[in-house]
């Protein structure tokens, strides 16, 4: 029944949010937008300490099951295992993030914007435990519609196209995941004469031989599509760039820090370990995919003039990373795709958090109106300079554990993938410093007062920081707890 | 005839009489329009009443061999009455605003669904082409009526042009069909043409197929839609958007089941005929409405893709797929019915999309049913539509190539259909310009204002409960799929 | 045995303390400094203490487990032996020394604080570097001196240039990381471990016999890479002359005594898997000794001052890996000590000068400066010397002979090695002293600057540190000193427990006194020559130079055009890909869109309200449904 | 009758819809293309009168006699819109014409 409380709790914030805020035309001041803030923050609290004292408990996995729709075989099935703790962990983590990030910048119509979060929250929980399929593309679609309102309603110039954007995008591959949800489900259906949306009952269709190799081949093409535009893979990642420039500070924590992640964590724990052959044979492939999200998004990220775009391009390029290092099929690939989404998370969305506050102050996120930042606001400078480092992986950021492994399981399986990811490495220094010198070093572009980082902002930052150095220099803290989930991912993991 | 086979019939009959004594009090007194609202809704409830009190415990019944009132015909009665009883409360306020109001609307409406009926629960040809006419005839008048513009009276006059065509290639079809077995009844037929598999058959189906293709507004079938819908009231749309799919959408089904269970083999050609309806259908569908201004117009474009979507179950077959058909066919008319309504909310005559802009602050009812009836039309979960898609997923996914590949169009296509849907949904919540750009009719006298408010109170109830519907279909779904299945396995 | 630990610990203690101490100011954030650089030292001294008196046993202190990579279990652990020991010696001494020049050097900059805090973090990464017991460990040292050295060199962040110095000392060395990187990953493929000794030892059962294996060649050729990034050394130098931009105590500490030598340390640390690859190791020396050549070029065509002292840093590092290459571990790690004593002496003596004259770095500006600043032409001098291998001063006399005799010893091509160290003698004694004629010597010029200036405001903490560094530079070469003058190897014998040496052969005087005079000999002779070409750049130092010498020197004085053909390259390509940022996939998105939305209005342009024409539409498709049935 | 003839008048009966077919799509006239439509309802019911005879049952005239009924209720109403559409100013005969049903434009 715990289980149920990582959705039940941000619903219910989102509903004392909504209903805090339920004036259309509201003033900062009032305390029921005080109220809905708060109300937010605390839920997404309440599912971090959730997640931690469950952590720290040891008590996984933990099972709830639910009669949903019998009739076509849906339960309200909920799992709770070493890959979805870390991954509920953060989301409370960025979840409070995202709403601090928007303790000012947001004024109109707080109470929607937090019962939006809030509810994307409750719909990245269900992703991240779902073990029904029916439940769990259920959890899948429902994220998408308040992310959508968020970056339609709170974000930034072009964002009613952005939104769109976001949404037909990860909208197509998700239907098409649906799609192949159903057509497992069907197969396996016809063969057991029992119609199950239950993982486990599924997880052996395709090793059962009840689906033709063709066949499942498709199906595994399915999910691939639905995951690798939300990761977002190389080709299919058009839709990122924008959104996440469009979005509000705290949207784009979200997108970045989790929602990106459901595609990685459905990889690991649906694409591959339901589809292993048809995993294998596409693996070659979907690992310079990768390769050529790393590059390209590297590239890209070069090039850019908008702090945030730069960012979301290096999002681009660290996801390549996860990819590669899942379709590599090993185990260490596997544990450094998993380290590398939880340090992409705590340090982009860390650094949105950054580009943010700047916005915030300066009314640009043009690098070239930035500069001199360093001298203005040392405790800017500072964390931005540790971010920096962490985004190209400086060992002692959890970002170089995820880089190492995946490219020790790149260099087991695919050597010449291996080197093109190192190049991958020099790419992320270069851009990564060209964006912290442009910002932040040089004289002033322009004529302006700069207020420092505030306590609060601080402490945001800070916590986020630790907890990646924590990540670096002690990962077996995660990966004890991701290799208990081991057999349930035997499936592709340890292949 | 048997008193049990009266009492099954029992809905036709309230229909018929509710019908009769509208006409009545009208050629009685033409100004009784308020009263002829009474005896419409009345009449409706009463027959949703009995269809469930009476002829449900005599599941099974057949009436004289012309109509049999099983599963089908319940759920057809039922999703057509209760969507004729919603449009009635809705349409309610505007006809009262204005002056001289007429209350006839409301006797068509009562024809209309009583055709709808027979059609649902028909079981030979005649019956079929009795309802269908008797829908027909009353949605000409409908679509033309009820508004006093041109647009209105062409859009009647092309639609009773096309539709009239339609039924007669339909009739050729069924004479053939005739020609061919020698009796009317569906049983009779489509044993005979699966013992006797002939080209002729082949023909007649063809036949009948465009017949109902066109009122299902299927491509290349679908041209008259955008006009009919543009042209028509909101209230009278609503109808040929909910109740006329619905009552070509169960015949249909019957059919296809009573030839299931005589064994007719369908052809490849057959199969790939209906598949490349459904596909084009799905894709004409959604790039109408994909850029379209006039949200009536959309609303057509969505519904011609939605049974797009909706063939591909009943391609499908099987029990499984019929009941999915159905299963999509209840949450395609309550979205499409709850869009409707908001939009005869909001204006009876021209709904261009700005119409919409900040509607959330303006009539936050209004916009919340209309964001739910757009996420379910849609497929968004939480949402009668989601569980709809999926269940076509699953259906498509079970049988062969022709569907696989339907299946795949159809996610495609539902993305591409977020496009306009989310447009307009977005649409609503921005900062509004113009505080009220709602299209007032001419100034109301006190007394029709009076009515037109306790109206607009009705359909704001009913507004409400649509949308409720909608939401706890998405939400728990297991008892309407539980029963459809067992209603058409018994059917 | 336990306090191995607070080495590392102290500088970083200080860093942290100095980076969120806002209340520090003045000089109490240098004081702090310096402090925790000097409490490194001294444990740093009693940790090696402790290890003489305990036998020299290599032992490893580990404090928590930090990553399984395979079947190899990294843990966060220091490793001591004599290698490693005199590593930390020499960061820590020196280190201590420089914190405490900048003490004074440093005041009155912007961002002092700053300094010193990047300063003690540099320690800290160094010391974790050298005492890193397995790879990973030492590639996080090895990252983390490199973003210090990043840090420092960009120190003066206003000004962009600098900026870009820096940038591009952390990426062209990043390149040699990955390399790093890659070769670590191959090790623990395929010997399943990281730890340095298990790993050599495995190397040795599994890679055996020399030269036999391309695993090990790969492997070793892989170190290598990283080895040449952070040494500077032919094909990754470009970076260190730029790295110039920052302030001279970093190019002290950084540029010239540790950082730049990590490489040479890496190789001897791992010189197991370059045993085992013996082709690895001749491209070592010849790439040393290319480099010693071309650097030794390039300084004697400079005209900044703290260039000229980076190309001879370039070039004297290019010596220890030709020693490397000779398989002279000892002599080559012992060249670094004293070079680390020199080179440093050197730099904080030119920064002191460049600061006296206002922070000018032309040497065609300077001149006659000895009478003025007496104590920094003598510190300099002793400097020079040992630079040059010149007595008295035994620092760098002692180890490169031990460096050239090993060289002759070897024997077969080596020989021709042997002759190119010899040219680089002489050049070395060239730009050495063109460097001091053009500085210390002749006229004051360019309207006298620093006429005004003296060094009598030098305060102690300046002043200790060069004399120190004087005196050690006077001595330091007694620790190994050729045999000829009745010196005993202790230092040999010491790293003899971390480093396999191989014994000269028996004494035969007469070589021994040929190999040792030679380069005496051709030192001495590049004196006057010096002074010569001096001179030709004092007459001709501000007119445009003419015909082919002036020509060579011109592209000498720009590295002979590496950074264009690197630009050319790599990095022009890549930013003309990258562009404005355009991303092709998404304007093929955007196209997909175009069309649809082309697609949707052709469809709707149909819907005209024409009944006619959806007639005819129907018409047609009842005779395709038709045709299709029936067919 | 002996099934020749059948035949023969079942194509009578296809002839007659394909030249109500044939006239809906050529005539521009609304009163012209009404009576099409009305000739093609016919050729169904004819076609139903044909079957009858074959089965010698009195269904297919039932089926003519509805048929003839909704064919009146259509006409009826399809006259009135042409009434109205007609009354629309803009000079008689144009009214009657179905091009002139071009909407002002999409």
């Amino acid at each position: 029944m715990i289980l149920a409380l990582f959705l039940l709790i941000p619903l219910a914030c989102a509903l004392v949010s909504a209903l805090a805020g339920i004036r259309p035309r509201e003033t900062p001041g009032r305390p029921s937008v005080a109220a809905s803030r708060i109300a937010a923050l605390l839920g997404s609290l309440a599912c971090l300490a959730l997640a931690l004292a469950l952590w720290l408990g040891g008590a996984v996995p933990l099972q709830l099951e639910l009669p949903w729709i019998p009739a076509i075989g849906a339960s309200f099935a909920l799992k709770l295992d070493g890959l979805s703790l870390p991954f509920l962990a953060l989301s409370g983590l960025l979840g409070s993030a995202a709403v601090l990030a928007s303790w000012k910048g947001i004024a109109d119509r707080v109470g929607a914007f937090h019962a939006c979060l809030a509810f994307t929250l409750a719909g990245i929980n269900g992703v991240f435990l779902a073990s029904d399929l029916f439940l769990f593309a259920f959890a899948w679609e429902l994220m998408l519609v308040p992310m959508f309102f968020v970056i339609d309603i709170w974000g930034h110039e072009g964002r009613h196209r952005a939104a769109i954007k976001f949404l037909i995008f990860t909208q197509s591959g998700g239907l098409l995941m649906i799609a192949a949800i159903a057509g497992l489900y069907a197969a396996q259906g016809a063969r057991t004469g029992e119609w199950s949306f239950a993982y486990d009952k599924l997880l052996g269709a395709s090793s059962s031989g009840a689906l033709g190799s063709t066949l499942q081949f498709l199906l595994m093409l399915g999910f691939f599509a639905g995951f690798a535009v939300k990761l977002p893979a190389f080709g299919l990642h058009a839709w990122l760039p924008d959104a996440h420039t469009e979005a509000p500070t705290a949207g784009s924590i979200l997108l970045a820090g989790l929602l990106l992640k459901t595609g990685g964590y459905g990889l690991a724990r649906f694409a591959i370990p339901l589809f292993p052959e048809a995993s294998r044979a596409l693996a070659p492939v979907a690992m310079w995919i990768g390769v050529a999200g790393i590059l390209w998004g590297g590239v890209m990220a070069l090039g850019q003039g908008d702090m945030k775009r730069l960012v979301a391009y290096s999002s681009v390029s660290h996801l390549g990373f996860v990819l590669v290092g899942l379709y590599s099929l090993d185990p260490a690939g596997r544990d450094g795709a998993v380290i590398q989404m939880l340090s992409h998370g705590l340090s982009t969305g860390a650094l949105f958090m950054l580009v943010g506050a700047l916005q915030d102050r300066l009314g640009t996120r043009e690098l070239a109106r930035m500069g001199g930042i360093m001298r203005e606001a040392p405790r800017m400078g500072a964390i931005g300079l540790a971010l920096t480092l962490a985004l190209l992986g400086l060992p002692g950021s959890g970002n170089f554990i995820g880089e190492l492994l995946v490219m020790f399981g790149a260099f087991k399986s695919d050597v010449p993938a291996a080197v093109a990811v190192g190049l991958g490495l020099v790419l992320a220094m270069a851009y990564a410093l060209r964006m912290f010198q442009l910002a932040f070093h040089g004289e002033p572009a322009e004529q302006r007062s700069l207020r420092d980082l505030g306590a609060l902002e601080t402490a945001t930052l800070g916590a986020l920081l630790i907890v990646l150095l924590w990540v670096g220099l002690y990962p077996r803290g995660v990966l004890s707890l991701l290799h208990l989930a081991l057999p349930g991912l035997s499936g592709g993991g340890a292949l | 005839m048997s008193i049990g086979a009266l009492f099954a019939a029992a809905p036709l009959i309230v229909l018929a009489l509710a019908g009769l004594v509208c006409l009545l009090a009208l050629s009685f007194s033409r100004r009784k329009a308020s009263s002829a609202f009474a005896v419409c809704s009345g009449g409706l409830a009463l027959g949703l009443a009995s269809s469930i009190f009476l002829s449900l415990p005599r599941m099974g019944a057949s009436v004289s061999g012309l109509l049999s009132m099983d599963g089908l015909s319940f759920i057809g009665t039922t999703i057509i009455l209760a969507c004729s009883l919603a449009i009635a409360l809705a349409s309610r306020p505007h006809l009262a605003r204005r002056e001289g109001e007429r209350g006839e609307y409301y006797s068509l409406l009562l024809f209309a669904a009583l055709g709808g009926c027979v059609l649902a629960s028909a079981a030979s040809l005649a019956t079929i082409f009795l309802g269908l006419e008797l829908l027909s005839v009353s949605l000409y008048a409908l679509v033309a009526y009820g508004r006093a513009s041109a647009e209105a009276e062409k859009a009647a006059f092309t639609y009773l042009i096309l539709a009239s065509a339609a039924s007669a290639f339909l009739l050729f079809g069924m004479g053939l069909a005739y020609y061919q077995c020698g009796s009317l009844d569906l049983a009779r037929i489509t044993r005979a043409a699966a013992d006797s598999p002939s080209a002729l058959w082949d023909v007649s189906f063809a036949m009948v197929g465009i017949g109902f293709a066109f009122k299902l507004a299927l491509a290349p079938f679908h041209m008259w839609a955008p006009e009919v819908y543009e042209g028509a009231s909101a209230g009278a749309a609503a109808v040929v958007a909910t109740v006329s799919k619905a009552a070509m959408v169960l015949p249909l089904a019957r059919i296809l089941a009573l030839a299931e269970t005589a064994g007719t083999k369908a052809g490849p050609a057959i199969v790939w005929t209906v598949a490349a309806l459904a596909g084009a259908s799905m894709v004409a569908g959604n790039l109408l409405a994909l850029r379209e201004e006039r949200v009536k117009r959309m609303l057509a474009g969505s519904s011609i893709a939605q049974l797009g979507y909706l063939l591909v179950a009943l391609a499908a077959g099987g029990v499984y797929g019929r009941g999915t058909a159905l299963f999509y066919l209840a949450a395609y008319t309550l979205s499409t019915l709850g869009a409707f309504s908001c939009v005869a909310a909001l204006s009876w005559g021209e709904a261009p999309r700005e119409l919409f802009r900040g509607l959330a602050g303006r009539r936050p009812l209004v916009a919340a049913v209309m964001t739910a009836s757009l996420l379910s039309l849609a497929g968004m979960p939480l949402t009668a539509g989601f569980v709809g898609k999926f269940l076509l997923f699953g259906a498509g996914a079970r049988s062969g190539t022709a569907t696989r590949i339907l299946v795949f169009l159809l996610a495609v296509n539902s993305a591409l259909s977020m496009f306009y849907y989310l447009r307009l949904v977005s649409l609503m919540y921005r900062k509004a310009e113009s505080v009220d750009a709602e299209a007032k009719e001419a100034g109301p006298s006190q007394m029709a204002a009076k009515r037109a408010k306790e109206g607009s109170l009705l359909a704001g109830a009913a507004l409400a409960l649509v949308g409720l519907a909608i939401l706890a279909i998405g939400l728990a779904p297991g008892g309407l799929i539980e029963a459809v299945s067992t209603l058409i396995s018994r059917g | 045995m336990e306090l191995i630990w607070l080495v590392p610990a102290f500088p970083l203690a200080g860093a942290i303390a100095l980076g969120l101490g806002r209340p520090l100011t003045g000089k109490s954030a240098g004081i702090l400094g310096s402090a925790a650089a000097g409490l490194a030292a001294a444990a740093a001294c009693l940790v090696a203490c402790l290890f003489v008196a305990g036998g020299q046993v290599p032992y490893t202190v580990s404090l928590w487990t930090w990553l399984d990579l395979g079947a190899a279990s990294q843990a966060i652990a220091f490793s001591v032996d004599a290698l490693a020991i005199v590593m930390i010696l020499v960061v820590t001494i020196v280190g201590f020394l420089i914190h405490l020049f900048s003490i004074e050097h440093m005041a009155g900059e912007e961002g002092y604080r700053r300094f010193f805090a990047y300063m003690n973090l540099f320690v800290a990464f160094m010391l974790v570097l050298v005492l890193a017991g397995n790879f990973l460990l030492l590639y996080l040292g090895w990252e983390g001196v490199g973003l210090c050295s990043f840090l420092l060199i960009g120190f003066w962040f206003r000004d962009r240039a600098n900026g870009a110095a820096a940038r591009k000392a952390f990426l062209v060395t990043r390149v040699g990381d990955v390399a790093l990187l890659l070769g670590m990953l191959l090790i623990a493929a395929s010997l399943g471990s990281l730890d340095i000794g298990e790993a050599s030892r495995k190397a040795q059962s599994a890679w055996a016999p020399a030269g036999s294996s391309s695993l090990a060649m790969l492997a070793a050729a892989l170190i290598l890479g990283g080895a040449l990034g952070k040494s500077a050394q032919l094909p990754l130098h470009t970076w260190l002359p730029d790295a110039m931009a920052g302030p001279s105590p970093v190019s002290a500490l950084i540029h010239a005594a540790t950082m730049v030598t990590a490489g040479v340390y890496l190789v001897a640390r791992a010189n197991a898997f370059f045993a085992l690859a013996p082709q690895v190791l001749e491209v070592v020396a010849v790439l040393g000794a290319a480099t010693l050549l071309y650097a030794g070029l390039c300084a004697l065509a400079q005209r900044d001052f703290k260039k000229i002292l980076a190309y001879s840093t370039m070039s004297q590092i290019g010596y220890m890996f030709l020693a490397l290459g000779a398989s002279a571990w000892t002599g080559a790690v012992f060249h670094l000590a004293t070079h680390a004593l020199f080179k440093s002496l050197l730099f904080l003596a030119a920064g002191a000068v460049i600061n006296a004259l206002g922070h000018e770095r032309d040497v065609y500006a300077m001149g006659a400066l000895a009478k003025k600043m007496p104590l920094l032409f003598w510190t300099f001098l002793a400097g020079a010397f040992g630079l040059t291998a010149l007595p008295p001063v035994t620092a760098g006399l002692a180890s490169k002979d031990a460096i050239l005799a090993r060289l002759w010893y070897v024997g077969g091509d080596a020989r021709l090695l042997w002759w190119a160290a010899m040219a680089g003698v002489l050049l070395t004694s060239l730009y050495t002293f063109r460097m001091i004629f053009l500085v210390f010597a002749g006229p004051s010029r360019r309207g006298g600057v620093g006429a005004s200036s003296h060094e009598g405001e030098l305060g102690p903490s300046t002043t200790i540190p060069l004399i120190a560094l004087a005196l050690l530079c006077l001595v330091g070469g007694l620790l190994d000193f050729p045999r000829l003058m009745g010196g005993r190897p202790y230092f040999g014998a010491f790293l003899a427990g971390a480093l396999p040496t191989a014994p000269l052969p028996e004494a035969d005087t007469a070589l021994d006194l040929f190999l040792s005079l030679a380069p005496l000999i051709l030192s001495l002779l590049g004196i006057p020559l010096a002074w010569l070409i001096a001179r030709r750049g004092l007459e001709r130092r501000d007119i445009a130079p003419k015909g082919a010498l002036p020509a060579m020197a011109a592209i000498a004085r720009e590295g002979f055009g590496f950074d264009r053909v690197y630009a050319f390259l790599f990095v022009r390509p890549v930013l003309r890909l990258a562009g404005k940022g355009v991303d092709f996939v998404n304007l093929a998105s955007e196209g997909l869109r175009g069309a649809t939305m082309r697609l949707s209005g052709l469809l709707r342009s149909s819907q005209d309200g024409r009944p006619r024409r959806y007639l005819g539409a129907l018409a047609l498709g009842a005779l395709l449904l038709l045709a299709a049935v029936l067919i | 009758m002996n099934p020749a003839d059948l035949e023969l008048a079942l194509g009578l009966a296809a002839l007659l819809f394909v030249i109500g077919l044939a006239g809906m799509l050529a005539r521009r006239s609304l009163v012209f293309m009404l009576l099409c439509a009305e000739i093609m309802l016919n050729a169904g019911g004819f076609a139903f009168i044909v079957a009858g005879a074959r089965w010698g049952a009195p269904d297919g005239q039932v089926i003519f006699i509805f048929l003839l009924v909704t064919a009146a209720a259509e006409v009826a109403v399809g006259l009135a819109l042409i009434l109205a559409l007609s009354g629309q100013g803009r000079g008689r005969p144009k009214g009657l014409d179905a091009d002139e049903m071009r909407r002002g434009g999409d």
